[in-house]
């Protein structure tokens, strides 16, 4: 318990913290921007968290990507979304209490399996983040995912590309 | 494609271009004066507001209150009251008032006037803090070029039937 | 922001102005925005209404000539002039030649600082800075060359009912010479910097399009007309004082866009300085003042309209006098009135930036729209 | 505990230092600034305060601070007060890893350059909270453009940066430096350092891309309701982000602190500062250009260019290890 108090530890906390606080502002506040922010603030922790897993690439591609590009699409689809000065439909217990449960089942399952995984020490990865290196994994090990996620963000842009053609009907400006 | 690569680069050269433009001005000498520390001379045709025309034959003005300028004025911004001179038959001028901040600076008040009494000032200087700032009393104007001259003070003939009206009066000592 | 419940939210209203950088005066432009598109346009004037044509009926003829020259403070002299000659008309005066002359001289003059202006302060609405400052020193060669003839730098009141009041000298003339020599070595700069640029282009070719038959229709006049490609110009269609004399073209653009009637406004210039430097060659000697106008200028009963060509186009003056040393009524025609009125046409279905582009290129002087 | 201790002074130390350089280096670079446009407009700036105005900024500063900060009504009250410090909080984070010369560096990151560019990223949000929050119309359009425009350029910047840290097989900006000893990146990249210039300059919000806060559009874009200090924050990020896209691109293509008789400091500084100028040098020539024009530039152009330029850089560091 005492190395919490390290400074290490002390900033452990402050990103569990932010990670934790975002994430209930996420899900919690009702003016949709908020959500947003807080969402941002939550994946600023988990890069804070990948920091402390020493994967600092990770840490840096986290916050390129889901901070800097998803979030900021986030914001730009809440400019398309419901005025905020409409009244706000009333929460409902019945759908708060199932989100509720929903998560908490969510949470104990990834328990579970953290407690029952055998967790290799990270020391055993190698310190190497040249680019040749991430390269190589990206074309080796991780082949699979690559496509697939170039897949899906191929699939993406199209999707993008038919909607921006149909929306406005602006194409002649 | 060739269009394209052909816009781009003539593009690209016209940016240079203006570049090249402001990089010259850039290591001209400036232009512009630094106001309050140097001053331009006016033009000597400059219209400021009127003043007194300093004869050299008689060492004062030549206004004899006629006020063909007050009634001329657009803006009705003068207000000259004048005495009989005793023995003759003409008027003389005691105090001459402008109302600076309603003059539209059309000049036609020199151009009317039948003695030529008038002329431009070259001060173009005339801030102030507040309205009372904005009057200006030519006469006192021409007394101090006067005195700045070292000639007399004209002694205003002593009133005979008309006094000087007590507002004009008024307001040419507040502001001397 | 709060709209009523039947009204969707699909659009916004967005002020431009009253106070905004780009109306270049206190004009407010009431857009209904559909993002940053514009859907509707709605100018509202009147905020800087100073009842100049009421003030004439309150002033005799020579006192209402001050006012002249705060209609349109940009080409001051043209309405000094056209003034002059609706007054001249009706009472009967010639104006001697060489009056004639200078007038024309001045006013084109007046002409060209008030498209220098116009030019710095469009590309200011453009985002580029610089021209504005290159433009003002050479505007400062025409206010100086001006203030050492009229005394007056913005705001002239230099011609009187007979002609001018002051002669010029060789020191102007020289002045005259010299600047126009000037101003046509710069025309490489003001090129290599706004004209061939790609990214002025970029925001001018094809962007506002103005259809002759709109602009007809409209009654828009100047060069914002003349960039639709009518050569409609007060000067040669209805040539009054001694333009008939000089050689000049009328420059017209081809496509009416905003790119056209920046080209001829530039292009405007330069044939300004051809009737400057005519006029020089030309200038007769003679008196500069009709003999005997009097003080009191009484003109007969009747009506009289005269039109000149200024910098924002087509000006006008209809005169009654009933035989007073008032006029009876004084109506001003004045160009961006008309101007204005056709750009809600232009500005619609734009973007921000654009009607920013388009509001410049009309050259509107605020104050003359509500007189 | 002694690692940590050493580190943190370190750390503490770097703060202090990058406070005060983010601090004169603004008020430097406004005083610039206003030299190098009064100059090409032939005008001479500012006299008054200080040698040739030099004090000026100070001046300004004083008054800003002593300005009034006004919250307009019905701002997001939160957001309106974060959104200056998550402008500015990025722009000290970014200096932690730019070395100025071998020796004087906060941090030696091997993953530097990418920190740079994540933490850039920020201000797109902050420019974002700020737009929204401001509760503006003018402050929204602001917004939204800078966005777009943000997304647009970041791809073009980072392809470009790819090719460098491609020749350079590493993201540690101390390495990339190292490798330009004997040639600098430009002689071998001179696209590369183009776009990355263009895209610089687009993703500090400076003409001919300032869109954001258009003037004559949007009388001031996203900060128009912000006032004293907090308008003081957003100009000082805007001047320091200036700094960093800078350094980054001496670092990238103008070898860094290399250079002869010099100390490496000064070679750096002086790197850097003429890019700056070059950046100023635009702002003062160029009309802005329009809001679609902006990304149709960005996909057409710069990309469709950073791209070849990646692939023509891989292809040929392929062929020549």
């Amino acid at each position: 318990m005492s190395e919490l108090f390290s400074l290490a530890g002390l900033s452990f906390l402050m990103i569990v913290g932010m990670t934790l606080g975002g994430a209930f502002i996420a899900v919690g506040a009702r003016n949709i921007f908020h959500n947003v922010l807080g969402l941002a603030l939550s994946l600023f922790g988990v890069a804070g968290i990948f920091l402390f897993l020493n994967s600092p690439f990770l840490a840096m591609m986290e916050i390129l990507i889901y901070v800097g590009a998803i979030c900021i699409a986030i914001c730009f689809a809440i400019m398309l979304s419901e005025p905020l000065y409409r009244p706000r439909p009333p929460r409902k217990p019945i759908k708060l209490l199932g989100a509720g449960l929903g998560a908490g089942l969510v949470f104990v399952v990834l328990a579970a399996l953290v407690k029952k995984t055998a967790w290799v020490p990270a020391a055993a990865r190698s310190d190497d983040w040249s680019v040749a290196t991430i390269g190589h994994y990206l074309l080796t090990k991780y082949a699979l995912i690559f496509e697939a996620i170039s897949l899906i963000l191929l699939v993406a842009m199209l999707g993008a590309i038919v909607n921006a053609k149909n929306g406005r009907g602006r194409e002649e400006s | 494609m060739k269009a394209y690569v052909k816009e781009t680069l003539t593009g690209f050269y016209s940016l240079l271009a203006g570049l090249g433009v402001t990089i010259r001005y850039f290591v001209k000498p400036i232009v512009t004066v630094q106001y309050p520390r140097e001053k331009i001379d006016m033009s000597p045709r400059y219209r400021g507001h009127t003043e007194f025309l300093l004869d050299p034959e008689t060492g004062s003005h030549r206004c004899n209150a006629c006020e063909n300028c007050a009634r001329t004025c657009p803006s009705g911004v003068i207000t000259v009251t004048g005495v009989k001179v005793p023995g003759t038959k003409k008027k003389r001028a005691v105090t001459y008032v402008l109302d600076y901040s309603l003059c539209s600076l059309c000049g036609l008040c020199v151009e009317v006037c039948p003695t030529n009494a008038l002329k431009f000032s070259n001060e173009y200087r005339l801030a102030g803090y507040s309205r009372q700032d904005m009057i200006i009393d030519v006469m006192a104007r021409l007394k101090a070029q006067q005195r700045a001259l070292g000639l007399p003070e004209e002694v205003p003939p002593a009133p005979e039937a008309e006094a000087p009206a007590p507002e004009a009066a008024k307001s040419g000592e507040a502001e001397s | 922001m709060m709209l009523e419940k039947g009204l969707e939210e699909r659009t916004f209203y967005l002020n431009l102005g009253p106070q905004h950088p780009s109306t270049h005066g206190v004009l407010r432009i009431v857009l209904e925005m559909d993002g940053e598109f514009i859907v509707t346009a709605d100018p509202v004037i009147g905020y800087g209404h100073r009842a100049h044509e009421k003030m004439a009926e309150l002033r005799t003829y020579q006192q209402y000539l001050p006012n002249m020259g705060r209609v349109d403070y940009l080409h001051a002299l043209a309405y000094n002039q056209c003034y002059c000659m609706a007054v001249e008309k009706l009472a009967g005066i010639t104006v001697p030649e060489r009056a004639e002359f200078i007038r024309v001289i001045t006013s084109e003059l007046n002409r060209i600082s008030s498209h220098l202006l116009w030019f710095g302060a469009y590309l200011l609405d453009l985002g580029a800075f610089t021209p504005f400052l290159y433009c003002f020193d050479d505007r400062e060669q025409i206010l100086d060359l001006l203030d050492r003839l009229t005394g007056s730098r913005l705001t002239y009141c230099f011609y009187r009912f007979g002609g001018v009041p002051v002669d010029i000298d060789d020191d102007f003339i020289a002045g005259c010479r010299a600047f126009s020599q000037r101003l046509r070595s710069r025309w490489d700069d003001y090129d290599n910097l706004v004209t061939k640029n790609v990214i002025f282009i970029h925001r001018t070719r094809d962007v506002g399009i103005l259809p002759p038959e709109m602009a007809l229709q409209y009654g828009v006049t100047g060069p914002t007309l003349r960039g639709s490609g009518i050569p409609y110009d007060i000067r040669k269609s209805e040539p009054f004082s001694v333009y008939p004399l000089f050689d000049f073209e009328i420059p017209i653009g081809e496509r009416g866009d905003v790119m056209d009637r920046y080209l001829v406004r530039l292009q405007e210039m330069e044939q300004s300085l051809r009737i400057i430097e005519q006029a020089l060659d030309k200038l007769p000697n003679g008196p500069i003042m009709a003999e005997k106008v009097p003080k009191r200028l009484k003109p007969p009963e009747g009506e009289v309209y005269t039109a000149v060509e200024t910098a924002r186009g087509e000006f006008g003056i209809y005169l009654v006098s009933k035989g007073d040393v008032k006029p009876y009524r004084v109506k001003l025609r004045v160009p961006c009135f008309s101007n204005l009125s056709v750009l809600p046409e232009l500005i619609k279905d734009t973007m921000v930036a654009d009607a920013v582009a388009i509001l410049g290129s009309i050259d509107l002087v605020i104050p003359e729209i509500d007189r | 505990m002694q690692f940590f201790l050493a580190e943190g002074a370190r750390l503490g130390l770097g703060l202090i230092g990058v406070i005060s350089l983010v601090a004169v280096n603004a008020l430097f670079l406004i005083w610039m600034e206003r030299k190098v446009s009064a100059h090409i407009q032939l005008r001479p700036g500012p006299m008054e305060v200080g040698f040739h105005g030099a004090l000026q900024t100070i001046a300004d500063a004083l008054k800003l601070i002593g300005k009034e900060l006004i919250t307009p009504e019905d701002v997001d009250k939160l957001i309106y007060l974060l959104a200056p410090i998550v402008m500015f909080l990025p722009v000290l984070v970014s200096f932690l890893v730019i070395p100025f010369s071998p020796t004087l560096l906060i941090r030696d990151l091997n993953v530097g350059v990418l920190l740079i560019f994540a933490f850039s990223t920020l201000t797109v949000l902050a420019i974002l909270m700020a737009g929204w929050a401001s509760n503006n119309k003018y402050s929204l359009l602001g917004a939204i453009r800078s966005v777009a425009q943000n997304v647009a350029y970041e791809i073009p910047l980072l392809l470009t940066a790819m090719s460098i840290i491609l020749m350079a097989g590493s993201f540690q900006p101390s390495v990339i430096v190292s490798q330009q000893a004997k040639v600098w990146n430009i002689f071998v990249q001179p696209l590369a350092f183009l776009l990355f210039i263009i895209c610089g300059t687009a993703e500090t919000n400076r003409a001919p891309f300032d869109i954001p806060e258009a003037e004559s559009e949007l009388v001031a874009g996203f900060h128009t309701e912000y006032s004293g200090m907090r308008f003081a924050i957003f100009f000082l990020a805007e001047y320091t982000n200036m700094f960093i896209v800078s350094a980054v691109a001496t670092i990238f293509f103008l070898g860094g602190w290399h250079g002869p008789f010099l100390p490496p400091v000064v070679w750096f500084l002086l790197k850097v500062y003429a890019l700056i100028f070059l950046m100023m040098w635009f702002r003062w020539t160029f009309p802005r250009l329009r809001f679609d024009q902006l990304i149709t530039f960005a996909w057409k152009i710069l990309i469709p260019l950073a791209l070849l330029n990646l692939i023509v850089t891989a292809f040929v560091l392929k062929l020549v290890r």
